[in-house]
């Protein structure tokens, strides 16, 4: 690993410090919400996660246009890394957004909730990016395509988004409107530090799993090499 | 524990176990790392001492 | 020091996965020279013969070729021709995107070398293979390339095919370079100005 | 530059010209696009509004093109004729252009079929909704020629084009529905535009990456 890049365990301590710090401002510090009560605080951990799994599709596709780019061979794991970690994280969004939809509208799934029918639509989209990659040959090409579409994905993120609000007007007449909550001081503290806290560990995860995959890499080299 | 309580633990629950099944997934692949490694430094000290100098 | 180099390539590897091809190989093609690969089934000979022409790109070593892809002509083991348009559309096709002068006479005269100017208004895909390996030969011929890459162009010509392509080859040895794999390398003795030969990894 | 568009057309009129001889591909397109429609019409609710017969026309050029899209690189895997086409020194990009010119031709004539078919099977298209419907088509070659190659190069190719084609295609699929039965159908219509601009060019610049290594 270049040693420019923060050690691994500094990185891991930080977000072990943060992850309690942002816990303890979001159940001590923070102030319930006013109308919607306690279920409330589910805002401070779908909203970063959410944010989170944008830097790890945005992430995904910088490594993919280094790879068309420059042709360097070690952006292909990091783009694939980062997609992985953002399929997760858009994964946890849908959920963690299902469940604040049933505690404030009774609701598991919403169709005007736009953020929630877009990670719909972005985890559609990245699904079939691995099953894209699974079904080329390792290669060259296997990157390339691969990273192409990684690309596209980062395009249809903002393409969706507009699709989605203006599918909202004609499909479903906005029912549960939820402009962005009102929030005091210590309440966007509270989100600064939680989402601080969450990027930040999906950054060690994207470290620990690249290194993951690097060890895996070169174990089949070696492999080759070794063998009789 | 009132249902907005419940609703609250649940999501955090999600994000906690989702990171626990991560954490286990990547353990899973470090065992297995480390039985490859393993056999791969059997496989380089087996070498014949000649053989290992064109490498 | 011969002539300009044509094909420069150092330390050259190609890795499908973990399991590399073959060993890294250097070797210079000068622009009138005529390099015979030789070596077993597998041994990466189509491997490098993709890389030469850019169809396919290094894993790791360099490799740099003096040329623009319209120079390079290529028969590879594919026949790289539309097997639903007869000889004529697939010429007058890659003659286009060749910016081949005076195209029609240029095709005409190349099938009627290659012996298919009878066929030339049928169907690629009712040609026997030797027909087929003729037509690819002629595409490859169509824009009078500066470098011509052959992977085992003999292997479906029959005799007179054999000679047709042996006599090209001479004619084309003084104006441009060749790299021809093949396993029948006596053939292209007198023309051979290196040789590589190529093992399993 | 003209060049180049010699080369688009050339390679345009290639895909015409098998599809002539062939006649595979767009025969089966038309005949489908009709069963669809007759088959929603067999699924719909006999008091189901006007606007869900519209979702359903667009649910039927979007798999009827998937059809075409299938098909699209079928002739270049053949005999590796795409190398060939790749060997050649004109820019990469001009193959996707003539196959997404020539897939669109396809389209557009499915169209021709379905659109009439619709008018009289279900409800009246006005013509906001025919732009809606050409704005919508150039998207789908565009972003399908470019997807089909990719799964060209993959093994299960005909399972996966639909998976790698469909979420890119539903902001279509809104801006098709919005410019048929939205009282304001400009800004539907603008939004398919800056779909195709930017997706077009986006195809454009990244297919020769798709093609070579």
């Amino acid at each position: 690993m270049s040693i420019t890049k923060p050690s691994l365990t500094v990185l891991a301590w930080g977000a072990a410090a943060l992850t309690t710090l942002a816990a303890v401002m979001i159940f001590a510090l923070a102030p319930e919400d006013a109308d919607q009560g306690f279920s409330q605080k589910i805002f401070y951990v779908h909203v970063p996660i959410a944010l989170t799994a944008y830097a790890c599709f945005g992430l995904g596709a910088w490594k993919a246009y280094r790879l068309l780019a420059t042709r360097g061979e070690r952006y292909d794991l990091e783009s694939y890394t980062g997609v992985h970690l953002g399929t997760i994280f858009g994964v946890l969004t849908l959920v963690t957004g299902a469940i604040w939809a049933k505690a404030s509208w009774g609701v598991w799934w919403t169709w005007s909730s736009n953020q929630l029918v877009l990670f719909l639509v972005l985890f559609l989209f990245y699904c079939a990016y691995f099953m894209l990659r699974f079904s080329v040959e390792p290669g060259a090409r296997r990157e390339r395509i691969s990273a192409v579409y990684a690309l596209f994905g980062v395009a249809l993120i903002p393409v969706s988004f507009f699709a989605i609000r203006l599918a909202n007007d004609f499909i479903h007449p906005t029912v549960f409107t939820r402009e962005g909550p009102q929030m005091t001081g210590e309440m966007f503290a509270a989100f600064c530090v939680s989402w601080a806290s969450i990027t930040l560990l999906a950054y060690v995860m994207y470290r620990v799993e690249l290194a993951g995959k690097r060890i895996d890499a070169n174990l089949r080299d070696l492999r080759e090499a070794l063998q009789p | 524990m009132s249902s907005g309580e419940k609703y609250v633990a649940a999501a955090y629950g999600v994000f906690v176990v989702v990171v626990l099944v991560w954490v286990a997934i990547l353990a899973t692949k470090l065992a297995r790392l480390e039985r490859e490694t393993g056999e791969l430094a059997r496989l380089a000290r087996a070498r014949p001492a000649g053989e290992q100098a064109d490498g | 020091m011969g002539e300009a180099l044509l094909i420069r390539a150092a330390g050259l590897e190609k890795r499908f996965g973990s399991r590399s091809v073959f060993r890294p190989l250097s070797f210079d093609v000068s622009a009138r020279g005529a390099l015979v690969v030789t070596g077993p089934n597998g041994s990466g000979k189509t491997t490098l013969l993709r890389m030469l022409v850019g169809l396919a790109a290094p894993t790791r070593g360099t490799l740099d070729v003096a040329l623009d892809r319209g120079r390079i002509g290529y028969v590879g083991h594919e026949p790289i021709l539309y097997r639903e348009l007869t000889a004529l559309e697939n010429l007058d096709l890659f003659g286009r995107l060749y910016r081949v002068p005076e195209r029609r006479e240029r095709i005409g005269m190349l099938l009627e070398r290659f012996g298919l100017w009878e066929a030339r208004a049928e169907r690629v895909g009712t040609y026997s293979r030797g027909m087929t390996q003729r037509l690819a030969l002629c595409r490859a011929l169509l824009h009078e390339p500066d470098l011509l890459v052959l992977d085992e162009p003999h292997s479906a010509l029959d005799d007179d095919g054999a000679t047709l392509l042996d006599a090209e080859l001479v004619s084309l040895a003084g104006s441009s370079a060749l790299v021809v794999a093949t396993h029948e390398p006596a053939r292209l003795e007198a023309l051979a100005t290196q040789r590589l030969v190529l093992e399993r990894a | 530059m003209t060049a180049y568009l010699a080369d688009v057309a050339a390679l345009a009129r290639k895909d015409l010209k098998l599809e002539l001889r062939a006649r595979d591909t767009l025969p089966a397109m038309l005949l489908f696009v009709l069963s669809t429609l007759v088959v929603f019409h067999f699924a719909l609710p006999a008091d189901a509004g006007e606007d869900a017969a519209y979702g359903l026309l667009w649910v039927a050029l979007v798999f009827t093109a998937l059809l075409g899209l299938a098909r699209a690189w079928v002739a270049e895997r053949e005999a590796g004729a795409l190398d060939g086409l790749v060997l050649a020194p004109s820019d990469r990009s001009a193959i996707w252009l003539g196959k997404s010119l020539a897939t669109l031709a396809f389209l557009v004539a499915a169209e021709l079929v379905a659109l009439p078919a619709f008018v009289v099977f279900f409800a009246p298209l006005d013509a906001s909704a025919l732009v809606g419907v050409v704005l919508a088509s150039i998207g789908i070659c565009a972003v399908g020629s470019l997807v089909s190659a990719m799964a060209a190069a993959a093994r299960g190719r005909e399972v996966l084009l639909p998976l790698l084609f469909l979420p890119l295609a539903i902001p279509l699929v809104v801006g098709g529905v919005g410019a048929s039965i939205s009282p304001d159908p400009g800004t539907y219509l603008v939004f398919l535009g800056l779909y195709d601009a930017v997706f077009a060019i986006l195809s454009w610049a990244a297919f020769e990456y798709v093609v070579t290594e």
